[in-house]
């Protein structure tokens, strides 16, 4: 049996056995099940990625059929697998850090009851099984298929506490905001079978050119909205910081690490389509680079640090668009690599001081915790580094390197990387005003102070690893003047063999060199000013609703954009769908149908009423009348 | 010349003759035992009459057709199976009459003469070539009707019903009088068959085809009276409620019977039935059906809403007359079958209203039917079964009949009023709808009535054997549509 | 002068003039009366018509209809005055309890 | 074989009504064993079809009616054979649904519904149109009653409303029907009602139109299609559980699948006529119902209106004239009848826990209700079409073929794909999640192993179907390709003659 359908479909079968039968095998086999299956799926896909690179790099392609999912005459379509080196990077990437992730929550969940913990990690199994089928697609078909998977398992997971309504809401909302996306996917998905009569990856991409550039267009902006929905790029972003609702390790795991990560993926793969059409391209990078810049700024006045981290995603995600919008694949998958890394970090790290706190979560109310918890704080310090980009993290490469293509690569413009750099400013400013708020300064809230305290092991010992990866991944993706050791962009390099230039050689190294001082300039002296601000005894925050000037208000409230959600979408349609089922169904279309019901029953009451009343003579006169109409019909034919 | 008739003109109408000397008979009867147990034996005597009559009809379907009298009277196989469906109309009268007449003051010879010599009257009009013969046909049954509508004098309902009938009916028949003038004066005869071997020799000027026309219109109007086609139909509520059940129902099937009979012989004397008749048995088709099933819509008193629907349903029989002009449509048929199982489906529905409103000292209400679908499952059953028959829904007899007017109305290409008709059909469901909705779906009534609707006895029997007939023909129309090739 | 026309005419205005008094009249007895009428308006165009074709059979006809008419008048006569005897009031219009 | 089909459960009824079976509970049994070894034996049978090819299978022939050219001749093809199968898969479920539910009257009500599978069974079994015509009339009989007997408050209006409108619409097939006979005439020389017979007719396109037009009013009623639709969230409202999971499940693939066989069957020229305009009444069905569904406080009036959106995107693949549709719309017809009756139960155990359907009472059910939890969740995500269940495949096709056919209305039917979420969610989110909704909620009891039992049956087909949709589709296609070579312009169609002056001319 080849070593892909262990990977994928182990997680599916603990995911399932322990959904139904968890609950009664109690809370230490549920999660050593699941955390087994996980760590077996990660091994398993090491060894396909290890068989994968043994081969040579132009035939690094494996294909697997399951078996056929659709056959219409002359179109069929399987479940098929794809290993390529883009899918065998991201297979390791959701096993492994999703196993860390399981080996956080075993201490994370241990507080829930037998039944809750078995259904959330079954909830999670099933989760790394839809993120599976995703990256392994190869097909249209079966990448939509995981596509929606992902879609609910993160619908499930937001709202694993059901009993709120909070977390209810968010996961409708995740899932409704990630249907629009899907439209766009399903019309793209259609076109591309109208074009090619097929939705197989190989018999798409390759052939991709042959596509006129409208249909490209038009494909390429319909992936895009897809990948918008699931990537959280304005203005569908709006579900991932309602998504904090869920426990913190799926907001590592699936709104930081992984399935977020999905649209970045897609338009990666798809590359093919998009090269065809400089506008859809040009529509992924600006609208990769507003996002970046915009949810950053949004970070900056947030108090609730799972939500700062949700934007901060937001805005990571926009610079990983960005890349794959200005052309830099390998740097935008890069940043994807580096991401899922420091941002699983930094939210399983805001977890660590959560449980600690008993579920505070507003960092006005902390301060002056490294104390209690150093390993929290000093791996959230490393996770924050590689966020803002301190210089020789994991995180400064691959911005760096997306930023410099932004500059300089084959669809660069300066508005892009202007945005770019504006977010990585917002970015170093937000991550310093975070770790300072909570683990420097004076405690502000003392009664939750006393009380905190370290995390056990089994929620440490991931943070540790995480941070170690986080600093080491970036070794993956030295910049190019630096090294000729680039085992990233050699991995990925048959994937993307069918671009044109190489694009770095456009950039002078005095160039990189000047950009990479810049930035790192930008990040000390905002650091500092985050310093400054935020660990004094009263620190710069203001109270909820309090807002200091227009700009912090409309930051606050994160630009509105649920506000006018809400009015256009939500009041709007359901009041158009009220007075359209007032109106339309009860008045108009049933009116109607009540109404022939109703003349008839007049008619007959009108019958009983007036005609049939009683009085012979009358009746003697309809008699007379009918016989004049029928003296009258004959009359007439005879004219 | 003066033409000689024998024995073989008497056995043409044979079935006449036994009603008539049937009558006879109850009457003799009566007065040589002027006691209790007369009353079984006239009726006895009646039914024997009738069973004779329907023998002699079968006889005469057997033996093909016959004519007598110089052809004033002309037998066939449909004015045979008119005979046949009218003497069972007779006896299943009879059986109503014995469940209720008591209470109800029929059981007496008269009301049993008066009912042979009214069938007699009416098989005399199915076969009757004659206008002549077919007035004094119409008006002898026409006469037996008006007294047995106001039979029991006691009754204020019954009073009224006969005098409206009567009045009514008497107007009506001046129209055939008038109608049969201006036939004679465009033919120089009343005689049905001259008027259609003129018409196809194409030998009537122009004239005097306008007044045959005329003169026919008249006389159909008497009989569309008779038949209770709009807008002639107004007495019938009124009458079926005022008379006693038996009389009503006889009303309904007898005359509808009878008058379709005569009406298929009186359009027999226009051969292809040319304009204007098509398009005024359209104008009366709609308007009847309009007016009865409408008319039933909302009304309450059982009696009455079989009236109306009495009316509905000869609607749908004017429908498929409307084929009569096209070979093959089998207009004739369809009238036939739709009027046999009309008398039968009828018979249901009267007789169950008959157990229903036993002691009840005013009319049944549809109220008074309420909650009874499960404490009176077969009587329940039986009535629903009659409704979903009248509604012409399958699987029944109704829907088979109506399927066949339909077809015969396509054929002669009136799509127009087909469509009208089958549209009707959504409001006649309604109408029998409601009642099962009071048998099966509303509770029991506080003040409806109490203890009735117990099938037993003869009518129980019949009832519930011709309801399960009405589901057999629905299953089985085989011999419905062997009518087809008579 | 008196062709068949006129008694043609004559009848239909007999005929007309009944139906009216059917209409018009509440007494039960006189609208009995104005049917005859219209009966006999048959039986004088029946008349008519028969002297014009030449024809005697018309003449027999009428025969037919003025005994049926006397049949009806037994039966009529005798409804009517089972309603004289028990309502008193035999104005037709006072008889429609029956209604609806 | 067939003929057993249709009328061992007629028998089954009549032993139920008249049998010795007194009391509820042994009514009760009674027909759970009779409608499983009904379920069984029909199972039996369609596995001995073969659907490799396709014509109609085990067709069985007898004279009825000569004179009018009816006889009873029953078949089965690929289309019909999963029908059957859905028919006989829902009536166990049905009677599981009233186990509790239904005590007045047991006996009748459970016969009336053995009588209305039957006449389900041979609506999608005829082969002969006057046969067909009179068990499609005669299933509205036994719904009738179900509704009007065990209903709701308001079941007297809705059981009338749903009868009477469908009859008005059937009654105008009646007189097509009696049409296509009389052209059969007119070109063999005899009446014929047989489908087969007028598959080989060739019917002047003047009068297709108006053929056409008879029989999809007819259809469109019972789908129902919007704006015929206004029946149908009365009748579910006011219906029993049990009446409900057989409307939805059943009776409404009347509908469509009379569309499929004879709308498409017999005129093709006047199908491709009124695609567009079809089109366009499905559409806006199909969004429109999903708008309604979003306004509804009525827990069953949600799932009504749903089924009203969902019709409208099945008569849209049927429409769009592609396999991809066809076979979707067909699927479809499966699918809406496990998903929907599959929700229709589960509104049946909420209202015998709670005797409201008012969504405002409800709330964080699944505290209470942590197994109905579990197996809501696969139910909601297959009536939203999410891949992995059944209700994605078929979606998927209907919108696929839609596309094909037009690129715009497989747009603007996508929308539903996030209506559907939208609506779906927000139920699931009203019922199961959240703080509980109060008292009612607090009394709530999980649901009990005979629920579970039907209920996972059902949900056990949602992802079998969801996951190898081959295992029908490929049983299906040829039948559903015969279906599509009678719609491509001149393929089988034999020449028409020359219409007779005038449309109304007679045949």
């Amino acid at each position: 049996m080849n070593p892909l359908l262990v990977v994928l479909f182990l997680p599916l079968a603990t995911a399932v056995f322990n959904r139904l039968f968890g609950a009664r095998l109690g809370k230490g086999a549920a999660a050593g099940l699941a955390c087994a299956s996980v760590l077996v799926a990660f091994a398993f896909a090491a060894d396909s990625v290890l068989g994968l690179a043994a081969l040579p790099a132009a035939s690094r392609q494996v294909l697997v059929h399951v078996y056929d999912l659709l056959d219409l005459a002359s179109f069929r379509v399987g479940f098929d697998l794809l290993l390529d080196p883009l899918s065998g990077m991201m297979i390791l990437v959701v096993t492994g850090i999703g196993f860390l992730i399981h080996l956080y929550a075993v201490g994370y969940m241990h507080e829930e009851d037998a039944g809750e913990y078995a259904r959330f990690f079954a909830y999670v199994n099933f989760f790394v099984f839809s993120m599976l089928t995703l990256v392994l697609a190869a097909n249209f078909l079966v990448i939509f298929t995981g596509w929606e998977l992902v879609g609910v398992s993160s619908y499930l997971l937001i709202g694993f506490y059901r009993g709120k309504t909070s977390a209810a809401d968010a996961g409708k909302k995740a899932f409704i905001v990630n249907r629009v996306g899907d439209f766009g996917f399903l019309m793209a998905i259609f076109l591309i079978w109208n074009a090619f009569g097929s939705l197989d990856f190989s018999a798409v991409l390759p052939h991709a050119a042959a596509l006129s550039p409208g249909m490209a267009t038009a494909v390429g902006l319909l992936l895009f909205m897809g990948a918008a929905g699931k990537s959280a790029q304005g203005p569908l972003h709006v579900w991932l910081p309602d998504a904090m609702e869920g426990p913190t390790p799926v907001s590592a795991l699936i709104h930081a690490a992984t399935m977020v990560t999905a649209g970045v993926f897609l338009v990666a793969r798809c590359h093919a389509i998009f090269e065809l059409s400089p506008l859809a391209l040009g529509v992924v990078a600006w609208t990769g680079a507003l996002t970046a810049f915009l949810a950053a700024t949004v970070a900056m006045v947030q108090v609730d640090i799972k939500r700062v981290w949700a934007y901060s995603t937001v805005s990571q995600l926009g610079y990983m668009v960005l890349g794959v919008g200005v052309g830099a694949y390998t740097a935008g998958l890069f940043h994807l690599l580096t991401h899922a890394f420091f941002k699983a970090l930094l939210f399983l790290a805001a977890g660590s001081v959560m449980h600690a706190l008993h579920g505070e979560l507003d960092m006005r109310r902390m301060g002056g915790l490294w104390r209690k918890m150093p390993l929290t704080c000093a791996t959230m310090i490393v996770g924050a580094a590689c966020l803002a980009g301190v210089p020789l993290t994991s995180g400064f490469f691959s911005k760096d390197e997306i930023l410099l293509m932004a500059l300089r690569g084959p669809h660069a413009d300066f508005g892009l990387w202007l945005l770019g750099y504006l977010g990585a400013a917002c970015t170093a400013f937000y991550s310093g005003r975070l770790i300072f708020s909570v683990f420097f300064g004076k405690p502000r809230d003392h009664h939750a102070y006393e009380h905190a305290h370290e995390s056990p092991w089994v929620m440490g010992l991931p943070l540790v690893l995480l941070a170690v990866g986080s600093l080491a991944v970036g070794l993956l993706g030295l910049p190019g003047f630096l090294t000729h050791w680039q085992p990233f962009t050699d991995w990925l390099a048959p994937v993307f063999a069918d671009l044109k230039a190489v694009p770095e050689a456009s950039a002078s190294r005095a160039l990189v060199l000047g950009l990479m001082a810049l930035y790192t300039g930008t990040v000390a002296v905002l650091g500092w000013i985050a310093w400054r601000l935020y660990t004094g005894e009263a620190a710069a925050h203001p109270a909820d609703g309090e807002a200091t000037s227009a700009l912090h208000r409309l930051l606050w409230n994160k630009y509105f954009f649920d506000e006018a959600y809400g009015f256009v979408f939500v009041r709007a349609l359901l009041g158009y769908s009220r007075w359209l089922w007032r109106w339309v169904d009860q008045g108009l279309v049933d009116g109607t149908v009540n109404g022939v019901a109703a003349a008839a029953q007049a008619a007959g009451d009108f019958l009983r009423g007036r005609v049939h009343n009683g009085r012979t003579r009358q009746y003697a006169a309809y008699l007379a009348a009918g016989a004049c109409l029928l003296l009258g019909l004959a009359l007439i034919y005879h004219r | 010349m003066i033409p000689a008739y024998g024995l073989r003109d008497l056995a043409v109408l044979g079935p006449e003759i036994a009603c008539i000397l049937g009558a006879a008979l109850v009457l003799g009867l009566d007065m040589a035992f002027r006691s209790q147990s007369s009353k079984r034996l006239v009726e006895a005597a009646a039914a024997l009459a009738l069973g004779v009559s329907a023998a002699l009809a079968l006889g005469r379907l057997a033996a093909g057709p016959g004519s007598a009298f110089g052809g004033q009277v002309l037998d066939g196989a449909v004015p045979d199976v008119f005979r046949l469906g009218l003497a069972a109309t007779g006896l299943l009268t009879l059986v109503l009459a014995r469940r209720e007449g008591g209470s109800q003051g029929l059981l007496h010879a008269e009301f049993y003469a008066l009912l042979l010599f009214a069938l007699g009257a009416m098989e005399l009009i199915t076969v009757s070539q004659d206008l002549m013969l077919s007035f004094v046909a119409l008006e002898t049954f026409s006469l037996a009707m008006y007294v047995l509508a106001g039979f029991n004098k006691a009754w204020h309902g019954n009073r009224e019903a006969a005098l409206k009938y009567f009045l009514l009916g008497a107007f009506a028949a001046a129209f055939f009088v008038l109608g049969m003038a201006l036939v004679f004066g465009a033919l120089g005869s009343v005689r049905l068959d001259a008027a259609s071997a003129l018409l196809s020799g194409g030998k009537l000027a122009a004239p005097r085809e306008m007044l045959l026309d005329l003169g026919l219109s008249l006389c159909a109007t008497a009989l569309l009276f008779k038949v209770g086609a709009a807008p002639f139909h107004l007495w019938t509520p009124d009458v079926y409620a005022g008379s006693t059940t038996p009389v009503a129902y006889f009303l309904s099937a007898g005359a509808k019977l009878a008058g379709f009979g005569a009406l298929l012989k009186l359009l027999g004397a226009v051969p292809g039935c040319p304009a204007p008749f098509p398009q005024i048995l359209a104008v009366l088709a709609v308007a009847t059906l309009l007016a009865g099933n409408l008319g039933a819509l909302r009304q309450t008193n059982l009696k009455r809403l079989l009236a109306y629907s009495s009316v509905a349903h000869t609607g749908y029989v004017l429908v498929g007359l409307l084929g009569l002009g096209t070979a093959g449509s089998g207009a004739a048929a369809s009238v036939l079958a739709y009027t046999l199982v009309y008398a039968v489906m009828a018979f249901v529905a009267f007789g169950l209203v008959a157990a229903a409103e036993g002691g009840l000292k005013r009319p049944l209400l549809l109220e008074d039917l309420q909650g009874m679908g499960f404490e009176r499952p077969y009587f329940s059953l039986a009535l629903a079964v009659a409704m979903v028959s009248m509604a012409g829904l399958p699987p029944t007899a109704g829907f088979i009949v109506k399927l066949g007017v339909f077809k015969a109305a396509l054929d002669g290409g009136h799509t127009l009023a087909a469509v009208v008709a089958i549209l009707n059909s959504v409001v006649s469901a309604a109408v029998y709808l409601r009642v099962l909705v009071a048998l099966y779906m509303l509770p029991k009534s506080p003040d409806g009535a109490q203890g009735g609707a117990r099938l037993s006895g003869t009518l129980g029997f019949a009832v519930v054997a011709l309801a399960l007939a009405l589901l057999a023909l629905g299953l089985l129309p085989g011999s419905l549509l062997a009518l087809g090739s008579l | 002068m008196f062709g068949v026309g006129f008694f043609l005419a004559l009848a239909f205005a007999l005929f007309a003039v009944g139906a009216f008094g059917v209409l018009t009249r509440r007494d039960p007895l006189v609208m009995f009366m104005c049917i005859e009428m219209m009966f006999n308006s048959g039986n004088l165009a029946l008349v008519a018509l028969s002297r014009y074709l030449g024809l005697a059979s018309g003449h027999a006809l009428v025969f037919f209809v003025v005994a049926v008419a006397a049949a009806e008048v037994a039966v009529g006569l005798g409804i009517i005055i089972a309603i004289f005897r028990t309502e008193k009031d035999v104005n037709v219009d006072h008889l429609s309890e029956l209604k609806g | 074989m067939l003929s057993l089909i249709i009328f061992s459960p007629l028998a089954f009824a009549l032993a139920l009504a008249f049998g010795p079976w007194g009391g509820h509970k042994s009514a009760r049994r009674a027909a759970l064993v009779l409608s499983l070894a009904q379920a069984a034996f029909t199972a039996w049978v369609l596995w001995g079809g073969d659907f490799s090819a396709a014509g109609f299978q085990l067709q069985e022939r007898l004279a009825w009616l000569p004179a009018l050219g009816a006889g009873y001749h029953v078949g089965l093809d690929g289309i019909s054979r999963w029908l059957v199968a859905l028919n006989a898969l829902l009536l166990p479920i049905a009677v599981l649904s009233s186990w509790n539910a239904v005590e007045r009257y047991p006996r009748a009500h459970y016969a009336l519904m053995f009588a209305l599978q039957s006449m389900v069974y041979g609506v999608f079994l005829s082969l002969d149109m006057l046969q067909f015509y009179i068990f499609w009339e005669a299933s509205l009989l036994p719904m009738y009653f179900l509704i009007g007997v065990w209903g709701g408050e308001r079941r007297l209006y809705a059981t009338v409303k749903f009868v009477l409108y469908t009859l008005a619409g059937s009654l105008l097939m009646l007189l097509a029907l009696v049409w296509m006979a009389f052209l059969a005439r007119t070109q063999t020389g005899h009446l014929s009602f047989d489908f087969l017979d007028w598959s080989s007719l060739a019917i002047p396109a003047g009068q297709q139109m108006w053929l056409f037009a008879a029989f999809f009013l007819a259809f469109a009623i019972k789908v129902p299609l919007f704006p015929f639709h206004t029946w149908l969230p009365d009748a579910h409202v006011e219906a029993p559980t049990a009446g409900s999971i057989l409307l939805a499940g059943v009776l409404l693939k009347l509908g469509t699948y009379a569309l499929m066989r004879f709308n498409l069957g017999l005129f093709p020229e006047a199908a491709h006529a009124f695609q567009k305009p079809v089109l366009i009444i499905c559409l806006i069905g199909a969004v429109y119902g999903a708008l309604m569904v979003l306004v509804q406080r009525d827990f069953k009036k949600m799932v009504a209106y749903s089924s009203v959106s969902h019709m409208g995107l099945c008569v849209l693949g049927l429409f769009s004239f592609t396999l991809a549709g066809e076979q979707g719309a067909l699927l479809t017809m499966l699918n809406h009848g496990i998903s929907t009756g599959a929700l229709f139960l589960i509104v049946g155990m909420f209202y015998e826990r709670t005797h409201t359907r008012d969504l405002s009472v409800y709330g964080g059910a699944v505290l209470k209700m942590p197994v109905l939890g579990l197996l809501f969740l696969p139910v909601a995500l297959s009536s939203m079409g999410v891949p992995g269940t059944n209700g994605f495949v078929n979606e998927f096709l209907c919108l696929r073929g839609a596309f094909e056919a037009f690129p715009w209305a497989g747009a603007v039917a996508a929308l539903t794909v996030i209506l559907g979420a939208a609506y779906m969610l927000r139920l699931t989110q009203k019922v199961m999640y959240g703080p509980l909704g109060g008292a009612k909620m607090e009394a709530l009891t999980d649901i009990t192993t005979r629920e579970r039992a039907s209920l996972g049956v059902l949900v056990a087909l949602i992802f079998a179907l969801g996951i190898f949709p081959e295992g029908i589709l490929s049983n299906t296609q040829p039948s559903v390709q015969a279906v599509l070579a009678r719609l491509t312009p001149g393929a089988s169609t034999p020449a028409a003659p020359a219409p007779a002056a005038g449309g109304e001319a007679r045949p």
